[in-house]
């Protein structure tokens, strides 16, 4: 109990700007999904924080229930992420997504 | 500055060392490997926040699944990495600003926000209602149905997607 | 009485004796609290490491005797020493790294393999408090600890720079994965039984071997640490004959050592996990409580036990084709293990008048309705090998090979 | 346990409803699945009606109209300032119209399966839609009786409305070499737009109703204090609101239940399948009128001695009498029975125009079953002489044939005993001869009005009318066992006339089947009516002091019983004098030389349709016409040709000084801006996630810096 929320708080903060700043950056689309692992692991960090020093006091588990949500839809979102990715290399002999641009008209 | 707080810092550094790992290092492999070790970082900080049970779940699940399929993944597309493959687009450098502006902005609110906290002992049974709380009516029994339905559909999805034609 | 306590109660006595000795010499606590703990922890290490060099001779024997010859037989009295010799010849051979190899990860992985597997022993108890650390999630930590051996075996995979090693890799993430799921499930099982995680909390809640409860958990359960742990039949990662020893192919020396010592290890740890799960752990007909110096002996014992099947399983069983591998677990453990939940889940939920009698009323229930289970899967895959049977494409495979 | 039945009163329409979307949507390849799928539809409307009639009779005390249904509301819909109440209701009046129509229904579905020739080579190509929209129709009858207001109760109405323009014109395909004859497609227009006429009065007289009560649920007009306003309050001098709403309401059942002057679309009816006429004629259209009277019968009776019971018992009792003369005169099987229907209508109409209620209510109830039954057994006779004739004439459709003609037919009872026994039972029940059950409903209607002849009617009918009433009726018994027995000995005895009746098979058992069942209700139904246990006014008459008066309750009277047996019995006789003791040889009607002209007369129904024609229809035509021809030619034309050349010339003019310079000057202009910003934003769109996360990121991070700066 000694460490206060506020560390939490900027250290989940730090590891969300890294995460974006790899979905952001890579141009293999596994490393953007990588990148966007971190952003959800910092939402769970803060998630557990608030719920171990706001929560805890009031009897409730909201912060606890949404993380194990969070993990759920990383879980799936990582399985079709990379299902969707092995497709594409299949396709396409390619992972960069510099050269996915067919949403261009 | 006391133990906890000392190895409070010590797992965030591996945490946010891992993560520059993970954005940085220009082979892919090694940069799955950070986020392994990003994740077991985060579990540890789990556990300094008294949340057992998530830290187990953070292990197994983010280690010992997603982070497998990654790395799986990257060695299924091995082909493509070769030296002169530069992982990181034109736009990094406004990807970089934007990133760390975005921390100082948030840092500043954060530092800012006076929060409510309160100092509780996390309670003996936590896990126990934890899931009491997940299957109960009044609780969150509809979101864990709807998590647990949209697994199903990205498991069907991803084996479909995935399939060779 | 005084003596017979401390003779009946040696583990622990022997713990508060080291504590008084330590606070004598006019420590504070909070250092007696750390050199306790990692004097402990360097028990449970030597306890896992030890484990190998029992157990390989054992290995040796008992397959060879089962094999109609002899085994090692020049070291010490019937090559009971066999271990020793081993160890030095690995000890001594040279340290080879392919060239185009990644060094780091070459080097990295033998320590992976064998961290996991001794962080495992934190939590196995011994004995009423002669544990690691109780932790309240116990069984989910051995299973969460346990998956840092894919990621290991995967980087050695990869860092080897081999093919052979990069199939054994594809098949690590298809095997391990795939019989992770039952694992859990029939661990499951026994968790909501006993209502809690922490496995000496599980230990004490068994009343009866739940191996008795529950066939089908104790069942699936052991083939899945069968082929968690890589053993025989389901050793496709490393199938000599396939795959020259799959990912540990471009290894030697004392990384190699380190994998076979990590085998062992783990080996054990199943073990004694499958002991404690389902063959009551350090119960022994009320001799726990009678004596408690002998718990320690006692799961000994049983994980013994648990090892001999898996020996005798290695030299009776053929290995197994990788689909069908992949595909039993798939296609009949997993379901099996759902159902065998689901029948968990109801037997724990029949009210009980008298607490005493619950365990009984729902144990009794759970394995009436397991054996119930049993017949009916033996009667549907009875049924389908039959149909199998009328199968033209079966019946040419019996022709040729008669 | 009563009241969850009742609450799920809402069901019972719902139940062929879902039968026909089912079928309409999906099974109408799969005949025999269509059929169970409406079989199963109206068996369950069946079950769930009576199991409510049963109950409903247990509470009848609490339950009698007009008051006192049990309400099943449903929605209600806001119409400014007031909100209208919709939902459904339950009374014994609904219960015992549940009794008859969904168990009619049920027996004219099963017979329909033989009747469309299920599993035969001539199957009707339109089979199961045939399922699908007797199912329809079956929904909007169910749903009419049980609604609690007038707007379902006409959404019900007009359901039966279109379904009958369907079915009627069913064999829409269907020409006749005589071109004087109607052919489906123009009878289910006709039979379409008479009612129509019927219902744009009845609209007028709800808008009416509505516009003074702010309320169209029975429950509520019906409250003494609502009746007790419309009977004091004016329209104009002279005609309380009441008496207007009530006629023009009763302008509605005028055209449903074909009552004169709008009785012409029945009899052309007949051209759709007989199950349909069986529908209509038996279970529900038609009485769907004589039920709108019933149940706005308190409207009716607001105003003592008003006018509107006399145009409701004058136009029973003249349709009664004025339809059975025509009946008297049809050759076509059909047709007669279609006459006799409005005749038999005409009766409860009156009855209702005396004040005798529930009179008119159990005629409606047993006319139903033996209606029915004579319908379903005129089309097992014209099948069977269909079939006869299919077989004597293999494939040659050289000269048509027409199986209902009664001329073509005789001595049918020996090749259809089934058919024509209970055929025969129906026909005793409608003639009203002791013990069947026509007997009794049609006597009550007797005794009442005979009643109120000789001690003054109730609600301030006058006993000259009552008398009238009686005398017509009495007359119209003796056409009705004339005609009918007519009917009997031209199809049934003597011997047969046609190949074609040589050899007519009996039906198969899905048809006769229904036709014994109904003939058991035609012959016991009677006994629940008897005057001296009378269960029907029990049910819907005990409570009727909210009226203001007693209902008359027909007490058994020898005299009125024993003239009507009489009289129904030298019908008979005279039928048989003329038909029966000679059995005819050839197919020309005695009648025809014996009457002369009348029967020419009334052969052409009074020139009833040519009267229409002539003097309504051609003039509406020709002033059509007409004012086609004024306006077009004279007035229009001219005004769109200079409108034209004048807009020729300023568009000219436009296109000149405005368009070219300006307008299309902006229009190049907008567009080749547009064409340069799209050039320019074009760079925008890589079509890279990346960089839209980037700008989504940028974006999401200047909204931080502005709650920031504005925090």
């Amino acid at each position: 109990m000694q460490v206060p929320l506020s560390w939490y708080l900027i250290v989940a903060a730090a590891l969300f700007c890294i995460g974006l700043y790899g979905a952001l950056s890579r141009r293999n689309a596994i490393g953007i999904l990588m990148g966007v692992e971190l952003m959800l692991n910092s939402v769970n960090i803060n998630l557990l924080a608030f719920w171990r020093h706001i929560e805890v006091a009031r009897g409730t588990l909201t912060g606890q229930v949404f993380a194990i949500i969070v993990i759920t839809v990383a879980a799936a979102e990582a399985a079709v992420g990379l299902a969707l990715i092995i497709s594409a290399y299949r396709h396409r002999k390619t992972v960069d997504v510099e050269d996915m641009d067919l949403m261009k008209l | 500055m006391n133990v906890s707080q000392g190895v409070f810092i010590l797992l965030s550094a591996v945490v946010l060392i891992g993560a520059a790992g993970v954005v940085l290092h220009r082979n892919l492999f090694r940069a799955a490997l950070f986020l392994i070790l990003s994740f077991v970082g985060v579990s540890g900080l789990y556990i300094l926040l008294e949340a057992e049970l998530l830290a187990m779940v953070q292990l197994l699940l983010y280690v010992g699944a997603i982070a497998i399929l990654i790395v799986f993944a990257i060695m299924v597309s091995r082909q493509l990495m070769s030296p002169q493959f530069r992982d990181r687009n034109e736009q990094w450098v406004g990807g970089l600003l934007v990133a760390v502006v975005l921390f100082a902005v948030l840092a500043f609110i954060l530092l800012q926000v006076n929060w409510p906290t309160a100092e509780a002992a996390v309670p003996e049974d936590a896990i126990a209602q934890l899931g009491q709380a997940l299957v109960e009516g009044d609780q969150f029994v509809l979101p864990f149905e709807v998590a647990s339905v949209l697994l199903m559909v990205a498991l069907v999805g991803a084996v479909i997607i995935a399939r060779e034609k | 009485m005084g003596f017979w306590n401390f003779v009946l109660n040696f583990w622990t006595e022997l713990g508060a004796w080291v504590g008084n000795v330590l606070s004598g010499w006019g420590l504070p606590p909070w250092a007696v609290n750390l050199i306790a703990d990692v004097l402990g922890v360097l028990v449970l290490v030597v306890i896992g490491v030890a484990a190998v060099l029992i157990f390989t001779p054992m290995e040796r024997k008992v397959i060879a005797r089962m094999q109609d010859r002899p085994g090692p037989n020049r070291v010490w009295p019937y090559g009971l020493l066999q271990a020793i010799p081993d160890a030095i010849k690995m000890l001594t051979k040279e340290d080879i790294v392919p060239e185009k190899a990644d060094r780091q990860l070459h080097m990295l992985a033998p320590i992976l393999v064998v961290i996991p597997s001794l962080l495992v022993y934190a939590v196995l108890p011994w004995g009423p408090r002669i544990i690691g650390q109780d932790l309240n999630v116990g069984v989910l930590y051995i299973v969460a600890i346990s998956t840092i051996h894919i990621l290991a075996v995967l980087i050695a995979a990869w860092g080897s720079d081999n093919k052979f090693a990069l199939l054994s890799a594809f098949r690590v993430v298809n095997q391990l994965l795939a019989y992770e799921v039952p694992m859990i499930l029939s661990i499951l099982a026994v968790v909501l039984f006993t209502k809690t995680m922490s496995t000496q909390g599980i230990v004490e809640a068994q009343t009866l071997p739940y191996f008795l409860v529950m066939p089908i958990a104790g069942f699936v359960f052991l083939v899945c640490a069968l082929a968690e742990t890589n053993r025989s039949p389901n050793d496709l990662l490393e199938a000599d004959s396939e795959l020259v020893a799959g990912y540990m192919v471009e290894y030697s020396g004392m990384k190699f050592a380190m994998f076979f010592i990590a085998e062992y290890v783990n080996m054990f740890a199943s073990a004694i996990l499958l002991s404690t799960l389902f063959l009551g752990g350090y119960k022994f007909f009320g001799l726990e409580n009678a004596a408690p110096v002998l718990t320690p002996f006692i799961v000994f014992g049983k994980a013994s036990f648990v090892i001999f099947l898996m020996l005798w399983f290695r030299a009776t069983f053929p290995r197994m084709r990788f689909d069908h591998l992949v595909g039993f677990s798939w296609k009949f453990l997993v379901p099996l293990s759902l159902v065998n939940l689901i029948l968990a889940g109801i037997a724990v939920k029949i009210p009980v008048a008298d607490p005493r009698w619950e365990p009984w009323v729902q144990g009794g229930v759970m394995a009436i309705a397991s054996l119930v289970i049993i017949a009916a899967t033996a009667w549907i895959l009875n049924r389908t090998a039959r149909k199998l049977e009328g199968a033209p494409a079966l019946k040419r495979i019996v022709a040729a090979e008669r | 346990m009563t009241e969850f039945f009742f609450n799920l009163t809402w069901l019972i329409p719902l139940f062929p409803l879902a039968s026909f979307a089912i079928i309409v949507l999906w099974t109408n390849r799969n005949r025999l699945l269509s059929t169970w799928i409406a079989w199963i539809g109206i068996g369950l409307a069946w079950i769930l009606g009576w199991a409510i009639l049963f109950l409903a009779w247990g509470h009848s005390s609490e339950l009698t109209p007009p008051t006192h249904g049990y309400p099943v509301p449903l929605y209600s819909i806001p119409t400014g300032t007031t909100e209208l109440q919709l939902g459904f209701q339950v009374d014994t009046l609904t219960g015992l119209m549940l009794f008859m129509v969904p168990f009619v229904c049920l027996m004219i579905f099963i017979y329909s399966k033989g009747y469309m020739n299920y599993g035969r080579e001539n199957v009707d190509p339109r089979y199961s839609r045939f399922f699908a929209y007797i199912s329809l129709f079956a929904c909007g009858m169910l749903g009419l009786v049980i609604s609690d207001n007038f707007v379902t109760l006409l959404i019900f109405w007009e359901v039966m409305g279109l379904c009958s323009y369907l079915l009627i014109g069913f064999w829409f395909d269907k020409s006749y070499s005589d071109p004087k004859r109607i052919t489906p497609k123009q009878a289910g227009l006709k039979a379409f737009l008479t009612t129509r006429i019927g219902d744009v009065i009845m609209l007028a007289g709800m808008l009416l109703l509505y516009s003074q009560v702010k309320t169209l649920t029975f429950r509520e007009i019906f409250s003494e204090e609502t009746l007790h306003h419309l009977a004091t309050t004016y329209a104009f001098p002279g005609m309380p609101w009441a008496t207007l709403c009530a006629i023009l309401i009763f302008g509605g059942a005028v055209g449903k239940s074909a009552q004169f002057p709008l009785h012409v679309w029945l009899p052309d009816a007949m051209e759709g399948p007989t199950p349909v006429s069986a529908l209509i004629h038996a279970a529900t259209m038609v009485s769907a009128g004589v039920y709108l009277v019933a149940r706005s019968f308190p409207l009716f009776v607001a105003v003592e001695g008003g006018v509107q019971l006399a145009v409701v018992a004058f136009i029973g009792a003249f349709t009664a009498l004025f339809s059975s003369t025509i009946a008297v005169a049809q050759n076509d099987i059909k047709r007669v029975l279609a006459y006799s229907t409005v005749s038999q209508l005409g009766y409860m109409i009156a009855a209702l125009g005396i004040g005798a209620y529930v009179a008119a209510v159990f005629h409606l109830i047993t006319h139903a079953f033996f209606k029915a039954l004579l319908f379903l057994g005129s089309g097992s006779v014209i099948h069977g002489v269909e079939h006869g004739h299919h077989e004597t004439h293999h494939g040659s459709h050289g000269h048509e044939f027409d199986a209902n003609d009664m001329m073509n037919m005789g001595g049918l009872l020996q090749r259809m005993p089934v058919t024509g026994w209970t055929f025969i039972i129906g026909a005793l029940a409608l003639t009203g001869i002791f013990p069947w059950a026509g007997f009794w409903s049609k006597d009550e209607i007797l005794a009442d009005a005979w009643n109120a002849f000789q001690h003054g009617g109730h609600f301030g009918v006058s006993s000259g009318w009552a008398f009238f009433v009686w005398l017509f009726l009495t007359l119209a018994a003796f056409l009705t066992a004339f005609y009918t027995g007519r009917q009997i000995f031209l199809t049934f005895a003597g011997t047969p006339r046609t190949e074609a009746a040589r050899h007519a098979p009996e039906s198969v058992p899905s048809m006769t089947w229904p036709l014994i069942i109904l003939a058991g209700f035609a012959t016991f139904l009677g006994l629940f009516g008897t005057p001296w246990a009378n269960q029907f006014y029990q049910l819907i008459g005990q409570k009727a002091e909210v009226l203001g008066e007693h209902l008359p309750h027909g007490e058994f009277n020898p005299l009125v019983a024993g003239i009507s047996t009489v009289v129904a019995l030298s019908g008979w006789f005279i039928a048989w004098l003329i038909y029966g003791r000679e059995p005819l040889t050839n197919p020309v009607d005695p009648l025809e030389k014996r009457l002369g002209r009348l029967y020419i007369w009334l052969k052409n129904k009074w020139y009833f349709d040519e009267l229409y024609m002539n003097y309504i229809v051609h003039p509406s035509v020709r002033l059509a016409q007409a004012c086609f021809a004024f306006d077009d030619k004279l007035v229009i034309d001219p005004l769109v040709d200079a409108f034209g050349r004048f807009g020729r010339w300023l568009s000219e003019w436009l296109k000149d000084a405005v368009d070219i310079p300006i307008v299309d000057g902006i229009v190049n202009g907008v567009g080749s801006v547009t064409a340069k910003f799209g050039e320019f934003m074009r760079a925008t769109q890589t079509g890279k996630v990346q960089n839209y996360l980037l700008v989504a990121a940028v974006t999401v991070l200047l909204l931080l810096v502005l709650f920031v700066v504005r925090a």
